[in-house]
């Protein structure tokens, strides 16, 4: 296999490298790359959809469409992760472990019981024991709100600077996975139930399509986000930078959501009850 | 709203997708109407464009309204109407037919799974209808990502098949991207069109030739063409039913559809000719494909698995005649895009309608069928014989065309392994035939089963009509097809074979 | 050898990125452990999209965000040269997603078969299936 | 001419099939639907006769589905003389059917009666197809429409006989007869039979040869040595089965398809230009001694009988390949006469199967006892067969030496006669056994029982018609003459 896989590697590098004889070179301002399609972004961006950021521009508008499907990859991986792993029955497994408010002594019981013992005397811990650990918890709930705030800050302010819909999204969704991290996986559950999850993760893509298929029925092509100016009120050029800014909402809570999605299923082999 | 149909091919089931997926959460019993509804839309959209590019010529569509090559457009012709209408009704018959499966074997994740199938198919409608080269790679994602996990979903040794499918898949993609990037480093542009002009200048250069090999490369793994077709048998083979029916019939064709469409409209056939000139060795690979697919599919002992097989040798037909360099050949590698993915869609429909009586499609699960599944046999039997190569049967008339063209180009090779891979699919059918015909549950009263196996002889009757009434519709369409061929030929795909081609 | 200096300089970006994948690829074909074969995988998936990035890059040019007020009516015009391309930027955000998402969907491809098999090692699952 | 009537006489055994299937449960209607769409059959047929005596070509154009290879019938005086016998012995066989399966019994009667609907429609289909494309089509239906009723009794000699079937029949076909249909297409642009044969002027001499050889032994069905064992193996299955369809249908389809090949696709003047036909008419007259000495060995009956066929068949395609008028008239008269014949003597064995459960002819001796008529029905049939007076067969065996002469080759001529000896030798020596020997079963001394009346009844009719056609062999004798002349006329 080694030999087999070396041999590959060989040839498909060999290939690789022999074509990069014809390539330009590094930072080339000449490039065909440089100089066919991008200086257009570059030098009507501002006048055609009033957005300072180009990255910005062109992911969700010159070629929104990809980013669209994009934010559908996603959700894709979401409902895929979901679809394979989810299990309803409980995990199967003799023993539960709990600690007593009170004293912080651990119980392990040997059966599950019938009716949970009442949560704010006994409190369920994961069955690899994790120390209690005031600091850690305590820092990171204290901080969680200041990272949320920032997604939505990147969210909103991907006009102007490095962000959008992805990046903020992502910073939300590590917000409830830093959670679940430090506390546990049923605390980060009960703040952000898991049909609530799925149902943004869906919204969020909705949001983004729904804002194209508007734009459809309002006379214009799918995801013409001009066509939107009557009903924004605003010129067409402005009701651009309106637009995109709608899809990176949707992107991001799809993001958002997707991500706490992704990561619960990973962590709890589907169970949802305990994991990383 | 008639301008609208490109978008509303990919948008409909998009947004219903989303629905199904609401509704999985809310309202299961509204996810199988949502899905009908989606590739309901897109069946009617594909249809009324394919009639629209029949009546008008090319009609193109510029998302978000930017023009190309800034913005991304749709280019619809003859070849990708009849593709998309192809692949949006063989889903929408797909999806009536294993409904049942589906909700018997997954009944807690009806909305997820009916979410991924939508996609799929929404995925694989805007590979076949995009202009636009680095669009394409972000829906072949989709379908991927979807394929994965709906083979994956099956128990046993699916996830690890899928596991596989994802390794390759993903190194065919990505090989794909990284050719996209070829081009996109020599000139600038990712339209497919825009691409098309800015190459012609380029010709010999090594970059452009690198591209197109790392292109291709990339396409023949997602299209399991030999030797890269290691993952197909496993991921088909144990894939759940209702996906094995998707899949199967679409994937690899889309894929083929796409190599076509990189070839006439992004290279041009001037520069595979001319250029490229590995004509020969590639259609040599076609034969090794139909010839191995055939060789290996007679060592199999399980109907799925032999099927999955066969498709490896279809591949093989099809990249073969679109190698070959003639319009004979590449009008054959077209038409059998359209052929075998009805016939193969018929085919493993049947497996699954035998898989939901018997569930299993081993060998000697299929003992005495044509007693206890007269329909679904017949069915089969109208797969097989288009498989073959019988008239009036769709297959033959594609065989046909593709057989000619490799007289035209001289090429006995592909000739006569076409002809071998016909005769070894008479072998292979006819040993089904003979089990489900000869064998009928004779073992029995051999000792071992006893009652048991009488009770199971006795349970077995015929696929509930929901299967059955799509699967016969597939078996119809098979001669539908064939005698169609005609017009088919004349009407959609001459006009769009360029004028290059010898 | 003398000639293929300077080609080795003036263009480092791709042979950093061609070592990259060939590194992702090697793992994935012969590592054995499932777990290995991913992170091969996305090694290979983030060469491409080195790649990708350093076709935007150019000399002299500053990251593809506008100043405040540039572009609008008859003040200074923007000049493509002095903003870095865009486009390939925009691609990468999209291919990282989708490695992303792949990598998501291979980890509970890997879940599912570590709780039938018990084991992530190529060699032993098969074992195993040859055994079945 | 247009007219839908040919469409309509290959659909109405089709269209019997949903007919059958839902009288499954009532066997009287049941048979009754196969009657009345043999009759109407008939009736369809014999409407165009006037037609086509007339001189008039019938005709109609489904879809074109290959440019120049249309989905289209077309009537003339070969098709019509074809399907005019296959469609009144159906009738025949039909009756047969009901005393053969009912006597024994058998299982899936259903299955039974629509494949064989199947098969007839397939086999006017080819009688009236008006390319090769069309021919093809139907001979491929055929071939899978008797699978079925070849392996009917479903046991593991039914299976290997099936398999045996398939490997010869759709294997020639798909690796001859398919390539060679597409490269003669490849080099005329079309398929449509014309009575100068469309290949005429368009293929080089060695071409030529190649294909001609592809199609004869691509069509199989006609039984020529090498790829002829597929036909003693076929007669595993039910009598009436072997008596119509491998004494009538199915192998008169292969010889029609090389009479097709000679007369529509290479012509008269290319074949004898090239001096193909004598190459065509030694492999026929190989296969003729070489299947007469070898039924001259068979103890089964139905082998012997099978074995006979064979070589009959090779006298329908020598006549053809001698090319001379006189000979072909005689190969094409042969299509009819033999068939009359070889019926009787398949539904005699048949009668004697059902009434006494014996298959061997050693086991026979003495039956004339028992069943005096159904041995007469023989007689009549095996005289038929080997080409004696008052029998129709002797007609065509007579156009067949005159076409020897004609066609200047005495050595084809005392081949006929060898083995037309040869056939004298393997059936009269069952009649003699039958009449003039003591009974191996002391039973049969006591009466005459010869089983249900379906069952014998049918052959003495058959064989009355022998015996008529040999004083007046019309319509089939016109026709004949007039599709040669047709060929010669021009």
């Amino acid at each position: 296999m080694k030999a087999l896989a070396l041999a590959i590697v060989a040839l498909v590098g060999g290939l690789l490298i022999s074509a990069t004889v014809d390539f330009p070179d590094w930072g080339d301002p000449a490039s065909p790359a440089s100089l066919h399609v991008s200086p257009h972004y570059v030098e009507k961006t501002m006048e055609e959809t009033s957005v300072p950021n180009i990255v910005t521009a062109v992911l969700a508008d010159y070629r929104g469409f990809d980013t669209m499907f994009e934010t559908t990859v996603v959700f894709t991986a979401g409902v895929a992760c979901f679809l394979l792993l989810r299990r309803r029955e409980p995990r199967p497994g003799p023993s539960r472990v709990y600690r007593h408010r009170a004293t912080g002594v651990i119980v392990e019981m040997s059966q599950p019981p019938d009716t949970e013992p009442a949560p704010e005397v006994f409190k369920r811990i994961d069955d690899d024991w994790t120390p209690h650990d005031l600091i850690v918890m305590n820092v990171c709930r204290l901080l969680i709100p200041f990272i949320q705030l920032f997604g939505l800050y990147v969210i909103a302010h991907g006009h102007h600077s490095p962000g959008g819909g992805f990046q903020g999204g992502v910073i939300l969704g590590a917000s409830v996975i830093l959670l679940a991290l430090s506390w546990d996986l049923r605390t980060a559950t009960t703040r952000m139930k898991e049909t609530a999850t799925g149902l943004m993760s869906a919204t969020g893509v909705f949001i983004y399509a729904g804002v194209g298929a508007l734009a459809l029925a309002m006379g214009g092509n799918f995801l013409d986000y001009a066509a939107l100016s009557p009903i924004l009120m605003v010129d067409p050029v402005a009701a651009r930078s309106l637009g995109i800014f709608f899809v990176e909402v949707g992107v991001g809570l799809a993001v958002m959501a997707t991500m706490v999605l992704i990561y619960r299923n990973l962590a709890s082999e589907g169970h949802l009850d305990q994991g990383l | 709203m008639s301008e609208q149909y490109p978008a509303l091919v990919v948008i409909g089931p998009l947004l219903c997708a989303l629905l199904v997926s609401v509704a999985g959460w809310l309202r299961p019993r509204l996810c199988l109407p949502l899905a009908i509804v989606g590739l309901g839309i897109a069946a009617a959209a594909s249809t009324g464009l394919l009639a629209q590019v029949l009546a008008t010529g090319p009609v193109s569509y510029r998302l978000g309204g930017w023009a190309p090559p800034w913005g991304i457009v749709y280019y619809v012709d003859n070849l990708s109407a009849v593709v998309a209408a192809l692949v949006s009704w063989v889903a929408l018959f797909n999806l009536a037919a294993s409904y049942r499966t589906a909700m018997t074997d997954y009944p807690e994740k009806i909305g997820p799974f009916y979410t991924l199938y939508v996609l799929a198919v929404t995925g694989m409608l805007g590979m076949v209808v995009t202009g636009d080269a680095f669009n394409l790679y972000v829906l072949l994602e989709i379908t991927s990502l979807t394929g994965y996990a709906l083979i994956g979903l099956a128990g046993g040794r699916a996830p690890l098949a899928s596991l596989n499918y994802l390794f390759l898949g993903t190194i065919g993609a990505s090989f794909y991207l990284l050719g996209v990037g070829y081009l996109y480093i020599v000139t600038g542009s990712l339209n497919m069109a825009d691409l098309a002009k800015l190459l012609t200048p380029l010709y010999g250069s090594l970059a452009l030739l690198a591209a197109f090999a790392i292109t291709l490369v990339g396409l023949w793994m997602k299209m399991a063409f030999f030797p890269l077709h290691a993952w197909l048998p496993n991921a088909y083979g144990f894939a759940p039913a209702p996906a094995a029916s998707l899949l199967a019939p679409l994937m690899t064709k889309v894929m083929v559809y796409v190599m076509i469409r990189v070839m006439i409209s992004v290279f041009t056939v001037e520069f595979i000719l001319q250029e490229v000139a590995l004509s020969q060795f590639v259609v040599w690979l076609a034969v090794a494909a139909m010839v191995a697919g055939a060789l290996m599919a007679l060592g199999q002992r399980d109907l799925k698995r032999m099927l999955a097989y066969i498709v490896v040798a279809e591949v093989g037909y099809m990249v073969g005649g679109a190698w070959l360099g003639n319009k004979m050949a590449m009008t054959g590698a077209i038409l059998h895009i359209i052929n075998d993915a009805v016939m193969t869609f018929c085919v493993f429909l049947a497996a699954g309608c035998i898989y939901q009586k018997t569930r299993g499609t081993a060998f000697e699960d299929l003992q005495g069928l044509f007693k206890k599944m007269p329909w679904t046999m017949t069915a089969l039997a109208a797969g097989a014989l288009a498989m073959i190569g019988v008239p009036p049967f769709c297959g033959f008339f594609s065989k046909w065309y593709l057989i000619r063209g490799g007289l035209e180009a001289g090429h006995w090779g592909f000739v006569g392994a076409l002809l071998f891979s016909s005769l070894v699919n008479v072998v292979l059918f006819f040993r089904i035939f003979e089990i489900a015909f000869f064998e009928p549950m004779s073992h029995g009263h051999g000792g071992h089963g006893g009652h048991g196996e009488q009770a199971k002889a006795i349970a077995l009757t015929e696929a509930p009509l929901s299967m059955l009434l799509p699967l016969l519709a597939a078996a119809l369409g098979l001669v539908a097809l064939g005698l169609a061929t005609g017009p088919l030929v004349e009407k959609i795909i001459l006009p769009i074979i360029p004028a290059g081609l010898g | 050898m003398e000639e293929y200096i300077p080609l080795f300089l003036t263009k480092y970006n791709y042979w950093v990125y061609i070592t990259l994948m060939m590194i992702g690829l090697w793992a994935m074909i012969a590592k054995n452990n499932l777990v290995k074969k991913i992170v091969g995988m996305n090694i290979f998936q983030t060469a491409i999209i080195l790649f990708y990035v350093s076709i935007g890059a150019k000399y002299g040019a500053t990251i593809p965000i506008l100043q405040h007020g540039s572009g609008h009516g008859h003040e200074a015009a923007v000049h493509a040269a002095d903003y870095i391309n865009p486009l390939p930027h925009v691609l990468m955000l999209t291919a990282i997603v989708v490695s992303v998402a792949t990598l998501g969907v291979a980890l509970a491809l890997v879940i599912k078969i570590h709780q039938r098999h018990r084991t992530l090692e190529e060699d032993e699952i098969l074992e195993q299936l040859r055994e079945s | 001419m247009h007219s839908i009537t040919p469409l309509l006489a290959v659909l109405v055994s089709l269209a019997a099939v949903p007919f059958i299937i839902l009288c499954r449960k009532r066997p009287n209607a049941r048979e009754s639907v196969t009657f009345i769409a043999a009759g109407i059959k008939l009736l369809l047929v014999a409407s165009l006769l006037p037609l086509v005596m007339a001189g008039k070509e019938v005709g109609i154009t489904l879809a074109t589905v290959l440019p120049g290879a249309p989905l289209a019938l077309k009537v003339d005086a070969f098709g019509l003389l074809f399907a005019l016998v296959s469609s009144s012995l159906w009738i025949v066989t039909s009756a047969y059917s009901i005393g053969y399966m009912r006597g024994l019994d058998e299982h899936s009667q259903t299955r039974y009666f629509c494949f064989f609907a199947v098969a007839l429609s397939a086999t006017i289909g080819v009688a009236f197809s008006a390319n090769l494309f069309t021919m093809y089509l139907f001979y491929e239906m055929l071939s899978l429409a008797t699978y079925p009723l070849v392996t009917h009794h479903q046991d593991p000699e039914a299976r290997s006989s099936g398999r045996k079937y398939l490997f010869y029949i759709m294997g020639t076909s798909i690796a001859l007869a398919l390539p060679a249909m597409i490269i003669a297409y490849q080099q005329a642009g079309t398929l449509a039979f014309s009575p100068a044969g469309f290949l005429a002027g368009k293929v080089s001499p060695v071409m030529a040869g190649v294909l001609l050889f592809m199609f004869i032994f691509g069509f199989a069905k006609a039984g020529i040595m090498p790829v002829h064992s597929w036909l003693p193996a076929a007669m595993v299955a039910p009598t009436p089965v072997s008596a119509l369809l491998h004494a009538v249908a199915v192998v008169k389809v292969g010889a029609f398809s090389i009479l097709r090949i000679i007369t529509g696709v290479f012509g008269v003047d290319l074949l004898k230009g090239l001096d193909l036909g004598m190459a065509v008419a030694w492999v026929a007259a190989f296969t003729i001694i070489v299947a007469s000495l070898i039924a001259l060995s068979q103890d089964g009956l139905k082998r012997r009988l099978a074995f006979s066929t064979i070589g009959q068949l090779s006298y329908i395609v020598l006549g053809l390949a001698l090319l001379s008028p006189k000979g072909m008239t005689g190969g094409t008269l042969h299509i009819a006469m033999h068939a009359f014949g070889k019926i009787t003597l398949f539904m005699c064995a048949g009668a004697i199967f059902v009434a006494t459960g014996k298959k061997n002819i050693s086991d026979m001796t003495g039956i004339g006892k028992r069943m005096p008529w159904t041995m007469a029905a023989f007689l009549v049939g095996s005289l038929s067969v080997i080409g004696l007076p008052p029998t129709g067969g002797f007609i065509s065996k007579w156009y067949l030496a005159l076409g020897c002469l004609q066609a200047g080759s005495v050595a084809l001529l005392v081949v006929l006669l060898v083995s037309s000896l040869l056939n004298a030798a393997y059936f009269l020596p069952i009649v003699y056994r039958a009449y003039f020997k003591p009974p191996v079963e002391a039973a049969w001394a006591e009466g005459r029982n010869e089983g249900p009346a379906a069952a014998w009844v049918p052959p003495l009719v058959t064989a009355a018609c022998s015996l008529v056609l040999f004083f007046y062999p019309q319509p089939f004798l016109r026709l004949a003459q007039m599709a040669v002349a047709s060929l010669f006329g021009g």
